[in-house]
This record gives C-alpha cells, structure tokens and sequence, in this order.
C-alpha cells in the first residue's frame, strides 16, 4: 500500500476534459492527482519565419511551461533549459500519430500550461496536449497517452506523486501510441537492471492504456454535449 | 482604413448596441473561482465574459528594499499564455502584458489593500508576495480580469509558516493583512460613445481607453488612459461616473 | 507655501528650447526644476521591419530612456518594464495631434532621453517630444503639454517635486492638447475622491496651458533666429 | 520527401550495410586523450570518428543548494562550436546542445559516479564541479562521446587546494570522490533496423533514437528517447541489448 | 566601390584639404562644460564640432574584486543614444559602443588618472564609480570626445558621503584622488594622408585608424588601432608624433 | 633572463598545425607556450541575412570565444564584451590580405576558439586564423603573424606570459602582414615613451617574422602530406 492508499499500479485521480477554452482551435484540461495540466492546440495555419517551412509535412511545435504558482518555490516565468528539453521530447511523443504529410508548410502550435505541478507534468502535459490536437480536428493515426513508473522498495509502481519521486530507485516517464503498439517517449533517472526498465516500461504501458480510456470518454463527452 | 468590423462596431455604439447584445454600461457576467491552484498560497479564476484569467499568489521570504527597511514587497506580473489567443506569440513579455501587470500592481499598492508593513518579519526579512496572472483565453478587458483575480487571489491567500529561517509551505498561519479591496473599471470611446468592459473586438475598434481603480470608500487610487485619440474632461467625468457605478456589481462578484 | 516658495498652481522654472541637436530632424531640451528632458525625432521614413507598416497611417513609435547618470542611484542602461510602458502611453498622448493619414506606411521615431530626474520626467518627456514634432516639421494639429498635479494638505498643486511627490496624497500626470480641448495622457496613483480626481486634472490642464505658451515660445524664437 | 541522402541511407540499412562500411552494430573507434587543457582541473579530448568532443572540468567553491545543504554541486553544459560544422551557428544554447547537456548531466548525476556528499567543505561551502563539453567537429552521436569525455576528464580530475577561503588553483589535493563510470550506447532505428553509434548523415535518417546509459554493475541509470517515431517493446529490449554488450568495449576505451 | 562621398573625401585628402577646410592636422573647437547633471555626483558635456557627448560620473559603495582586494571599482558604460544619428537604432551595446567605453576604460585606467587605492573604504567596501557616456549627436570621434568627456566629469566630480553603512548623496566630501589627466588622439589613413579628429564622413572614407593616449608626462597609456587596411612602421611613427603635438590643445581645454 | 629561462627576444615554445578538423573548409591550432588557440574558417559562402552583403567585396566575420575551462575562475559561456572587441580588432587585423573584392555579395566567417589562455590570446587566435584562412584556400596577399611585446625591468620582451604581463609595464599586441610590410594590428595597455612604443612595436615586428615561418612551415607540411 502506498502513503495515498492506492495499489502499485493505480493511477491518482484521472480527470480529463475536452473542449475547455473558447479561442484554442482544440484544448483540454487533465489533472492526475496533484498535477493540472491545460493544453490548447492552433493550426494547421501559415508557418512564419519561412524557413521553417517544410516542403513534405507539417511543423510540429511544442511549448511546455510552468505557471510561476504551478510549484513550491515560485517558478520564474520564460523557458529554462529543462522547459526547452521537455518541449522538444513532448513534440516527437506526438509527432508519430499525427498524419503530418497532409499539411505541408504548414504549422501546428501545441502549448501546453502546467498550472499545479506534483509530479509527472510531462506526462499530464502529453495527455492533454493529445486531445486538444483531436479536440482541434487533426488527423490523427489515435491517441498519445503518457504515465510515469518506477521501482519503491521492491515493488513497481505506477503514476508517481512528488514524494514518491524522491524515494523511487527510478523515474520513468512513458508515452504510448495504444493504435499503434508504439512507445513514443522514453526517459528514466534512476538506477534499474535491464529486467527492471523492462518491467517499470510494461506497468507504465497498462497505465498509459488506461489514461487512454478516459481520454476517449473527455472526446467522446465533448462531442455528446455538442449533439444535444 | 478601418477594417470592416471595427466599422460594424462604431456603426452599433451609434445606435447605442454591441456586438453581443450588451448596453452600453453593462459589463459582462464576471464569475469567480478561489483556491483553485493547490500549490500556490492563494488563486483565483476570473471569468469575465470569454476572459479567462488566474491569479496564483506565491510567497516566500527575502531581503526589503534599501528605501523600505520596514516594508514587505510586493510584485504583480502578467504572462499572455499564446493558447489564449491566435495571435498571442510566446517570447518575453509584450507591452500589453507589461502595461496589465503593472496598472494592476499600481491599483493593488496605491488601494493599501495589503498593509505591507505587517509583511515585515525581522530587520532583514520580509514577505515577498508574488502575484502572477496567467491569461488563459482572451476577449479583452484583461486590467479589469486581471484585478478582479488578483484581489480575489490576495484575499484568500493563506500565509505559509516561517520557521528557524524557512519557509514551511505545509502548514499555514492565516490571511494576508487585508485593508481594502479595489475594483478596476474600464471604459473605451467609440465613435464618440463610452463602452464599459470591451470586448477584443470592440478594443480593436476602440479610439481610447480609461481605466478607473476603486476603493471601497469610492475613493479612486488609480488611473490609466490609453488608446490613440484623447477625451474631453466632460467624457473624463462621465467615465469617472461609470466607475463609481460598475464597481458595485463587481465588488459583488468578490464575495 | 511650497517648500521651494512656489504657489500651489505655480510651474517649476521652465525652459523650453526648439532645434538643439544637429542630426536629428527635429529635437528639442526642457527643464522643468530640476527635472531636464530632450527629444529628437526622425521621419517620416520607411518602416522596418515591414511588417510593422500600416497601410493607412504612419507608424509612430516612441522610446523614453532614462540616462544612467540621471538619478541618484545610477540606473541600469537599458529599457526596463516601467520605461516600457512609459514609452507606450507617451507615443499614444502624442499621436491625436498628428495627421496620421498624411503619412501611411512610414514611421516616426520618437526618442525621449531624460538627463536628470526629479518627478514629472514623462510629463518633461511629452512637452520636448511635442516641441521635436513640431521642429521637424511633421503636420499636427496643435502641440501637446503636459504637467502633473496632486494634492498636498489639502491643497491642489501643481508640477510636483520628487519632495513633494513622496507626501501628496496622489501624483497624477496630465497631457493635453489645448487646441483639441482633449485630455490625452492620465495617469493616477494615489487615494483622491472623484470631485478631487475632477480638481486635481482642472489644475494640470491649467498648468498645460501655460507650458503651451512656452512651447510656441521656443518654436518662435527658432524660426526667429533662422530668420536673422 | 526523403532526401536523396536520407534514401540512401535507409537502402543501406535494409541491406543491413551503411555508409562507412561498418556493420549495424558496431561503434567508430574511440580514442580518448586526457589531460590535454593545463588550465582545467581535469580534461579529456574524444574522438569518436570523426566526432571530436573536449571535456573540462573546473572546480571552485561555493555555497550548496538550499534543498541539498550536505552535498557538491554539479553542472555539465555543452556549446556546439560553429567551427564544428556548416550548418552550426553563434549564439545561445540551441535544443542541441541543452539535450545533450542534461542527458549526460542526468547520466553522470544518476549513476552517483560522483560521491557529492564528499564535496562538501563545511555548513556554507561546497565544492562546484562544472563540465562543459566543448564540440569541435561534427559527426553525429554527441551523446555518447560528450558522456565519454565528461566522464574520462572527471575521472582524472585533480581537485585545487582551498586554503583560508580561497582556492587555490596551484596546488593540488587529489582526486574527486569517484564510485562509478557510467557509459551511454546510443543507438537509432533507420527504415526498421537497428544502427549503434550513428554518425550525422544516418542522425538525419534516422526515425527514431535511444541512450540508454549503463554502469559499471550493468545497471541502467539514464534513458532518452529521440526522434519523431516511436519503436515498439521488442525493439526496446534489443536496444537495451545492444547497449549492454556495445558498453563493454567503450569502457575499456575509458581505461 | 567607394561611394561618391568617400570617393570626395580621398580627392581632397590628396590635395591635403578637408570637407570643413581644416588642415590634416587641425581637431575642431573643443567645448566643454561641466557639472551640467545635477542627478551626477560629476558631469561634463563636450562638443567636438557636432559630435556631443556628455559624461556622467556616478559613485556607490560596492565589494571590491576577488582578485584586486585594495582597489575601488572602475567601470565605463558608452550608449549611443538613437537621437544621436540616422542610423543609430535603439537596443543593446554594439560593437562601435563597446570600443568606445573600452578604449576610454583603458585610457583612464592605464594612465593611472583615480588613485584606485584611494577608493577602498575598509576590508569589504570600496567606492564603485560609474562613467557613463552618453552620445547625443553624432560626428565622428567618438573616443577622442568620449575620453575628454570622461576626463572632464572625473575631475570635477565631488564624492558623497559614506556614513553608517549608507551613501549619502546630499552631502560632498571632496574630490576623487586624482593623480593625471590622459588625453586621446586619434588620427585616420585617408588615400595614404594622415587626419587628426576624423568627422563622420571621413570615418566612412577612411582606411586605418590609430588611437594614441598621452598622459601629462607625454608617455603613451594606450593605443587602439582600427580600420580593415594596415600601417607601416613610419606611419605609426608619424601618428605618435601627431598625438605628442595635439594633445596639448586638448589639454588646455580641459582647464 | 626571464622566469620560464627565455632571452628577450625569444619566442615561447610555438607550435603551428594546419588543416586540424574534417569539417571546417580551414582549421589551424596554435600553441605558444601555454596558450593555445584553433581556428575554422568556412566561406566565400551565402550570407544571411541579406542586408549584411555589401555590393563590391566580402563580409568577414569573425568570433573570438573562450572556452568556459580555459582559464583559472571558469569563464561564463557566451560573449561578453571583452571577446566582442577583440572579434572586431581580429577581422580587421586579417582583411587587409583578403583579396576581399573576388567574393562580392559572400560571406567568410571566422570562428577562433580559445582552450587554454596563458596571456596572448588573441595574438595565438590571429595566427591560428591566418593559417586557417589560407588552408581554405581564400585568396590572400600574404599571412598575418602576432605576437605581444613589453618592457620588464628595463628590457623590451617579447611574447609574455601571464606572469610576465602582470610585472610590465605595457603589454603591446601587434599583428603584422611581412608580405605587405604592415601593422594590422595594435593595441597598448600601459605606461610607454613614444620611444618605447617604437622599440617594443620593432620587437614585436620581429617576433611576428618568427612567427610568419612557423605558419609558412606548417602549411607547407600540410600540403607535403596531401601529396604523399
């Protein structure tokens, strides 16, 4: 059992929601335990500087932040070097399951908010960002789920908390394509076997399918409440 | 050259109409939310029409400033989220953002809303109190948002416990020392008319801009003209009037 | 009685000069007590980058910038978030005097250098970038002056010192153009009832009027000297 | 569109061939050179074909951070020098060059190569152990000879002496408190097949990365993944397969 | 391609003439005015033909650097200001400025003008003093006007007093311990001539340039040379034999 | 004699390689004592952005960098403006023997990396560049040699160390093109007669010649290699 009461490969609370600001062309809002993170997508639309421009498929472009209020000590606003590594990772997590030769030259914009943050922002983020870019009509090949795992005293544990974070042999983030079969982010901190990664790689799969699940129900809710 | 739509605009405010339906002197449904941000000491979200915009209050233990020895310090920052607006770009912050952060940092501190003097800790440390606003969605108006959200997010803050020289975020030892609550108005001129609360849309077409801040005794503590065209003292008047007015629904929405 | 002996809706000593710098189009010095403004305009002129053209009206742009030397703790080079918005609400105080549509797609640069600071710098700022528009022959409808007003032990006064700024019970900067009739930069902090707000900015534009004066002065004796 | 490059390259590797003649997993010889810059505490020079990284470390004294008060303070940065390559430019930190700063930061941090609680001098010092790896010439896989590099001029580090207050950078006291040496494989995936060590022509081919980063014990202590394709399961385990063999011989490079 | 102008400007050096009619070898007037800056605890503005630059000294209590511990603070700042020229832009230093402030900084510090020493107040205070120039209108010759200007307000600064642990800026103890007084010429290349105080079309003209900064005893405290042609040993000989003749005008202006 | 053993007038130990890295169209490193220096030269190529070109003749650009490791107290990366003025005096020590009008419209960048400083840097990065210039195979006039001179004690000396640097009385670094008898570079930090100058510049003129056959001598042994 852990100190919140759930089982090893339980998820915090999942919330996720469809739809949540007006202007973005496609957002949603997720919030796995502690962590909240909102995500609003614009594009496919004109590409400027040109040179970015790329003549077979359209530029993916991702901005992770953190709110100054999303953490303990104030963060300072603007991208430091872990937002900069974070947004590039989160951009190739989703890249894989978007059509993107459909728009060439063109851009799409993902951003992505970190309002309150207790660990696994990135993997909130992807989550969010993902159905923000269905939310928006992109083609897409399915949906990007993401959830971290890891290894507390012997045991693999899914969906960490901050404090968990801090007692955890490893961290291991993970984004999984379930249409796909294919894992699409892959980090870890930490030190684990080989068998290990292989195990904390295989539980965080189990979760991403089950985040998976309720980022159908957030689209399939959206579109329920726009029936009526 | 105005584009089509600005010229929409004027032609309504002629008549008297919106965009949306409103009077001229009616602002929108302004809803707020508090304590939704767990990690921050105080938060509040303001809805005002499609304006979206949260005030985190963050707090933490520094230095005073050389000129006050005996006074907490305050600081109001604005960041313009580019998921808020198609033509919002992500950079450093831009003139709007600048001018919202501070005319709300100017109506928060001229108001004494917070008694800054009770933030002093010993004679080296004082409270540091940081309100940031996040701008999620945008339709304009954002000083008034901006302030509503702030104040809402100041007045419900809970202060951290300041123990052997740290700061212990998990435990908490009261209110900020609240004195007053301020309410910012704003109004633009249109083809001659006075709009309170514009929309984006009808900022775009607007030719000035007043920005009235209120204390709760009707005094004013703070002003901000913008826009490109000027007014005459009989518009500052009656824009003075329609602060002393609106305020009192929005000091409503704070309760 | 003021602290320096001035009545309550008397101006600091005033000096106003038109045409000080070589170079620049248009450029004029102003001194009010201690407080000492120069500006110098360029333009119309083409605009980059382009983008910023406006295709039915020029482009004015205004930089106030206080040098390091012009206060008593020296002030970091550099724009800051105050001179920003500085910059900003003087380039809108100035503009409805301009013939705007005269000029579509240029720009004019307005810059503003304080040299020495004491209160009332943006007010000092205005009344020389007026007087370089003018200088630099671009067509208005008149000139803008501005002054700040307050109210100090229950009296209205006019053109605050930095003294007198620390003890009024609000510091409210005015411009107007007197040929307008039009208020066209406030800005208040501060603690005064509306009837005092009304007062206080009677008393500003009253000061105005009598910084105009000084105002076509300069510009007079310029083109007197030119005539010689 | 592939360029005609990119073309070639995946046709090689169906054939299960690449550019330079080399088989699909086997690394570009590794020479490492030490001690090469006189005024860093330690260095290290790596080529890794025709990849060419320098290490150095330097070492001062300052105050830990408030959440680690018992512990030495790591930083490892990287600048792709404009000489390196055509197509690299002046200027700040590009994503580059800041990935390749944290995954090697994260791969020396993780495998407590370092013992940091030995870096701490007394309640208010720390020693400050900086590594900036410095990109010469540009061939691909610059995480694992940056990682290389950090780790072969940290182990031959000298430590300054710190004498009343201050260091002295012409004495020497010994090595720095190392307990691991961490070694990253990296290894990407190109038209279904798997390709160790990369050099720049198949980086730009490539579908899909991974580092994974090992140490002595064979334990895994850093994983990155790149690229904007995904790789399924099976394909991680043979990865991480090439990465426990392919280690061996880099680390013997390392000796 | 020389442009038209440029082209002039190498005709008439051939004839030994010049665009204002001075000889080769003629600096224009030389006005300077002091203590102009009320806000400065020293000020000076000089007026070298058009170009204008005023200086401002400002002084305040700081740490002294690790490396020289008995020593106050020296620093020079230079902006260009926009007004100053046409194609002068607003926003970071570039690299005409920094040459400025850098030649000016070594030509007061190398020629030994403060007594450093003098500035120390105890074991962890010095006196920091600040120059900034500041170029209002320009023509030509910024460091020769730069350097005066920077001369000027040193020497007529009066120091505020420290008392309590505080600077008091409304209150003077006296000069800065001044010990010399360098002076800078620089003389340009022009169709193989050589012109003492180049205006500004003749900078554009001109092919080498040669700073030479002399001290009272007539020794030389530095030396920057600019321009993308060279010179030949007899030329440097001829530009140090100018400087040792110029700066004694210039130097009486400084009275 | 001097601290390291050497007589006046001579040379720290000089070390001189060209063609050092595959990707540079030019490279050179260059060790004087304990200072060492490498240079990249890339170009006559496309210059960007375009209002850099100039119509009749190349853009030569070149960066001055330090190594964060090459010095005692780590050097902060990035340019300060120290490295910016020597950038500059750098570029215009080495146009002077660029056949600069056969490359209108282009653009040669030169970038100087500085890994281990003993004073005398720029000096070692001009002489690194020289030689990488002309292993690029850029039409020149001749190279550029540099080397610093100063007085000690009395006695003019070339080539300082840091050590020596901080006893002289001035430290003068020269460059010079043997080919086109002429200064291209010079600066002086010091207290120096107009005498002095002369003498240390002669001095440092014939340091430079030394120096000039070291260059000439490894782009010679480059070039023997390529034949072999």
């Amino acid at each position: 059992m852990r100190a919140d009461g759930r089982a090893s490969e339980e998820l915090r609370e999942l919330v996720v929601k469809a739809g949540v600001f007006k202007n973005a062309e496609g957002s949603a809002y997720v919030k796995m335990g502690n962590t909240v993170a909102v995500a609003g997508v614009y594009g496919p639309r004109e590409l400027f500087p040109k040179f970015l421009q790329k003549a077979d498929r359209v530029h993916l472009k991702c901005r992770y932040n953190m709110a100054p209020f999303s953490t303990k000590d104030r963060k300072r606003p603007g991208q430091d070097r872990r937002s900069q590594e974070i947004s590039k990772v989160v951009a190739d997590a989703l890249e894989p399951v978007i059509f993107t030769k459909e728009f060439p030259k063109t851009g799409i914009d993902i951003y992505i908010e970190i309002l309150q943050g207790d660990a696994g922002t990135r993997c909130a983020g992807i989550n969010a960002a993902s159905v923000a870019l269905a939310d928006a009509g992109i083609p897409m090949r399915g949906l990007v789920a993401a959830v971290a795992a890891g290894k507390v005293d012997g045991d693999y544990v899914l969906d960490l908390t901050y404090n968990e974070e801090e007692k955890t042999k490893a961290d291991v983030p993970v984004a999984y394509a379930p249409s796909m079969k294919k894992i699409t982010l892959l980090q870890m901190d930490g030190d684990l076997s080989q068998e290990d990664v292989k195990n904390v790689v295989d539980v965080a799969i189990k979760g991403c399918e089950k985040v998976h699940e309720a980022q159908v129900g957030a689209l399939k809710n959206k579109y329920k409440e726009a029936m009526l | 050259m105005m584009t089509i739509d600005e010229g929409y605009v004027h032609e309504l405010a002629e008549k008297g109409s919106r965009l949306d339906g409103r009077r001229l002197d009616e602002f929108r449904n302004a809803e707020i939310e508090t304590n939704l941000i767990k990690s921050a000491e105080g938060s509040a979200q303001v809805r005002l029409g499609n304006t979206v915009v949260i005030a985190g209050v963050k707090m933490s233990v520094g230095e005073p400033f050389e000129d006050k020895p005996d006074e907490g310090v305050l600081m109001v920052g604005a960041e313009l989220t580019p998921l808020a607006d198609p033509d919002f770009e992500p950079g450093p912050p831009d003139i709007r953002s600048i001018e919202v952060a501070r005319v709300v940092d100017r109506t928060v501190r001229e108001s004494k809303m917070i008694n800054v003097k009770a933030l002093k800790i010993d004679d080296e440390h004082v409270w540091v109190v940081n309100v940031d606003l996040h701008v999620m969605n945008f339709d304009g108006n954002l000083i008034d948002a901006g302030s509503l959200a702030a104040v809402a997010a100041l007045a419900t803050a809970k202060m951290p416990k300041y123990e052997n020289g740290k700061v212990n975020y998990d435990e908490r030892s009261g209110s900020l020392p609240i004195t007053a609550m301020p309410v910012s108005v704003t109004t633009v001129k249109i083809n001659g008319k006075l709009l309170v609360d514009p929309s984006k849309r009808e900022e775009n077409a607007a030719d000035a801009r007043l920005t009235v801040s209120v204390k709760n005794d009707g005094n004013i503590c703070s002003l901000q003209k913008g826009g490109t065209e000027g007014f005459t003292t009989e518009e500052l008047h009656e824009m003075l009037r329609l602060a002393g007015e609106k305020q009192k629904s929005l000091r409503d929405s704070l309760k």
